[in-house]
This record gives C-alpha cells, structure tokens and sequence, in this order.
C-alpha cells in the first residue's frame, strides 16, 4: 500500500510517501502505526503520540480500530488546521 | 442542488462566487457567504504555508457539503480553499449558500466552515516575519467544539 | 470600527461591498455577508413594492449596529437596504460583518438580519402577477424569534 | 406635532401625513391611538387593532406607554416586514 505524510508527520517521518508493505498481523490503522514506529527514530518521533496522528483510508478520515485490508493508500498527519 | 468545490492555488473573486448562486434564478432568497482572510498577527507573520492532501480535500469537502444538503433545504453551495503561500490581508477560503430562507443559508453555511476547519486535510505553516522562526499552526480545541454543535444531526470522521 | 448604512433605491454590488471591508488591511481574519432576494413566489409574485420610514430606517439600522458592535469585537460592518419596486430574483438587503474571527463576524451578520427584519421601518407590499391581487406582507412570528435569540444581550424596541 | 402613517395603516386613514394637536388628557402614545380612533372610520379601522399597529416617537420605537409630551414627530404602523 501507499503510505502519505503530511505537515510535521512528514517532517519527522522524513518523507512526503513511500511504498508500505505490512505483515499480515498488521490489521488495523493502529497496528501500522505501531508497527511504524518500530521503523526508525523519525517514524518513533512522528507517533510518539499516537492520538495526535489522524489518519485516512483511500482518502477518508479513518480511526485507529479501521482494518486497512484492502486499502490501496493510508495517510497520516495532524489535526487538520485549513478554513 | 448546484454544488462547486474547488482546491486552487490561485486566487479567487468572492463577489463572482457568491452572485454566481443566485444569478437568473427567481427561488433564491438568500445567499450567506464567507471569507476567510490571512492575518498578520499584530505584524508578527510574514506569511501562512498552506500544505494540503490533494484528492482527499475535494472529495472530503464534497462530503462534507452533502451533509449539509442532507441537513437544509440548499439551492446552491460555492468552497474554494486555497494552498500553497499566501500573504497578510489575502483570501484563503470561501463559502457561499443559497436557500429559499435566510436561516439555513446561515446555518449551512457556518456549519461548512466549521467542518473545513477540522475535517479538510489542510495544514497551516506559519512564516514569522524575520525568517527567525516558523511552525505548525496546532488545532484549537474550540473549532473542535463548533463542529461538534452539528453532530447531532450529521455524522463526524 | 468602520461602519456604513444605506437605505436606497438603487442596487447595489454586494462584492465590491463586502470586499470593501477587508481590503488593505491585515487585522480582518473574517468577512461573513448577506443577500436577501426577492422570491417570485413559484411564479405568483410580479414584484415586491417596499416602502420605508425615511431618515428613521437609517437611524434604526445605525442603533442595530451599534448593539452589534457592543456585542461583538468586529472590525467593519456594512448594511444596504433598497426601497421602491424590486422584481423578483433581484437584491433587496445586504449584511456585511468583518471581524478577526469567523464566531463573531457569522453571529453579528445573522443579528443584523434579523434584527432588520424586526426593527428596521420597512414594509412590503406584494404584487400579483396578473395585476389581480395586491397586499401588505404579514410579519412573522418566526422573526420575532429569531430576533428574540439576542434579546439576553441587547436590548429590544 | 407632524403624524406620519405607513403602508395598511396609511391607507387606511387615507393620508400619509399630517398635522396633529391633540388635548392635554392625550398623554401617552396609546391614549393619541385611541383619541385618532375617534377622529373617522378611516381612522377607527386602521387602529381597531390596537396591537397590530407600532409607534415611533421622533423615529425612536415606543410602546403604548410611551409619553408623547415634547415629541415633534408620531408615526404609525404595522409590524416591520423589511430584510
């Protein structure tokens, strides 16, 4: 799947998206944060606050219990700050 | 219902917008409409950085604006929210309803901003005026509590 | 604070008016505007025929707006209203309310409207498409209201 | 003092202004409403109602209460339908 970071999330991540290739225990959108943060300090430093981080499923706002089976692109960033 | 919704980097002409609602129709009674300007903060910023998930906030405003025909009797509704820089005293967003009766242009239309504050994947970077700093504009809990006056009737993320 | 009143026969172009409350400043983070329209009706109204209380209306619409003011931190205010005969789909009222903030620049407009609609000395006078019925439109219960939504804060006539 | 009347209750008493001297005993905006009453059957219709029809002193709203003692200006009528 295609991962996209936004804002201060792609800042500490490092990048602005990447190919994410997840085992099969990974089920949920909290699961692939956690197993994110496994990846490296900017990943660590990126959701060492994991209810800071938003993410989104192919596009819509998804919470940490959505089962990303079947998702073709997962963002994460922070609380939204447009209008 | 004629629904625009457009993510630009230019900018855009409210009055045209706003007009555009009503223009040869004889069932519009009302127009409510917003503009969102950029402020300086007492001179403090140079300027605002808007970041955004391209795709994602159509599609998201899109919802979101079906939510609100869903909630009121609409004839028209006009967002454009801008990204990329933008200056002190510039537009940044717009919203415009047209509704037979001034109440659910109103309504709709405060709800729409609401609901782009913290549902719209944008994201603010402040440009201190030296260059001396910049930083992520941090969500305010208090546009979290404007949004959550409409989610007795429509649903959240 | 900047603020204008109008009472006119002549249209007016609410774009360049509301835009007139932002522009070259850098304090304004908000402009929320209204447009009210003449409705035909589904097809049963030929034209709207206001008559005004003249040199009263402006006095009125200039205390509404001084409570507004009271009310609020706002930055500029404008109201237009149009008397004379006005065909459907044409404008007949405008709001304009500029402020650092969306809150108060939506609450102030939506004050002003209806607090014109109950306060301000205007009467309409509906006339029927085929010249076969004329008659003074009846003031709602609903704009009481509506009006009465800010009576906690301002005082009423 | 000048009377101004607008639209049903002008044309009801048939003019939309006029000069007015009302006695000493008028002394509040209700008891000018019900001294015009008296005046005509235009003017009985357009007050026959009492509280369908508003007042202004000297372009401020008053209410039936109001004193009318000082006031250069009286105008009647109906309920505002302006916005």
């Amino acid at each position: 799947m295609k991962a996209l970071y936004f804002a201060w999330v792609r800042e500490r991540v490092g990048k602005a998206e990447e190919e994410l290739d997840p085992p099969a225990t990974v089920a949920t959108v909290g699961d692939l944060i956690a197993w994110l943060s496994r990846r490296g300090e900017g990943y660590a430093h990126a959701f060492d606050k994991p209810l800071a981080v938003r993410a989104a499923l192919d596009r819509v706002h998804a919470r940490s219990d959505a089962l990303i089976a079947g998702a073709k692109e997962v963002a994460f960033f922070p609380p939204m700050t447009g209008g | 219902m004629m629904a625009t919704v457009r993510v630009q980097r230019d900018d855009f002409d409210p009055g045209a917008e706003a007009e555009g609602l009503a223009r040869g129709r004889k069932d519009v009674g009302a127009v409510a409409s917003f503009v969102g300007y950029c402020r300086d903060e007492g001179g403090r910023l140079a300027a605002l950085e808007l970041e955004h998930y391209a795709g994602m906030a159509e599609e998201e405003i899109a919802r979101v604006v079906g939510e609100a025909e869903g909630r009121w009797p609409l004839l028209g509704v006009a967002v454009i929210h801008r990204y990329g820089r933008i200056a002190p005293g510039e537009r940044i967003v717009f919203v415009a309803v047209a509704a037979a009766h001034r109440g659910a242009a109103f309504a709709a239309a405060e709800m729409l901003m609401d609901y782009l504050k913290t549902r719209a994947p944008f994201w603010k970077l402040v440009i201190g005026v030296d260059g001396a700093f910049e930083g992520w504009v941090e969500a305010k809990a208090d546009d979290d509590r404007s949004a959550a006056r409409w989610s007795d009737a429509v649903s959240g993320p």
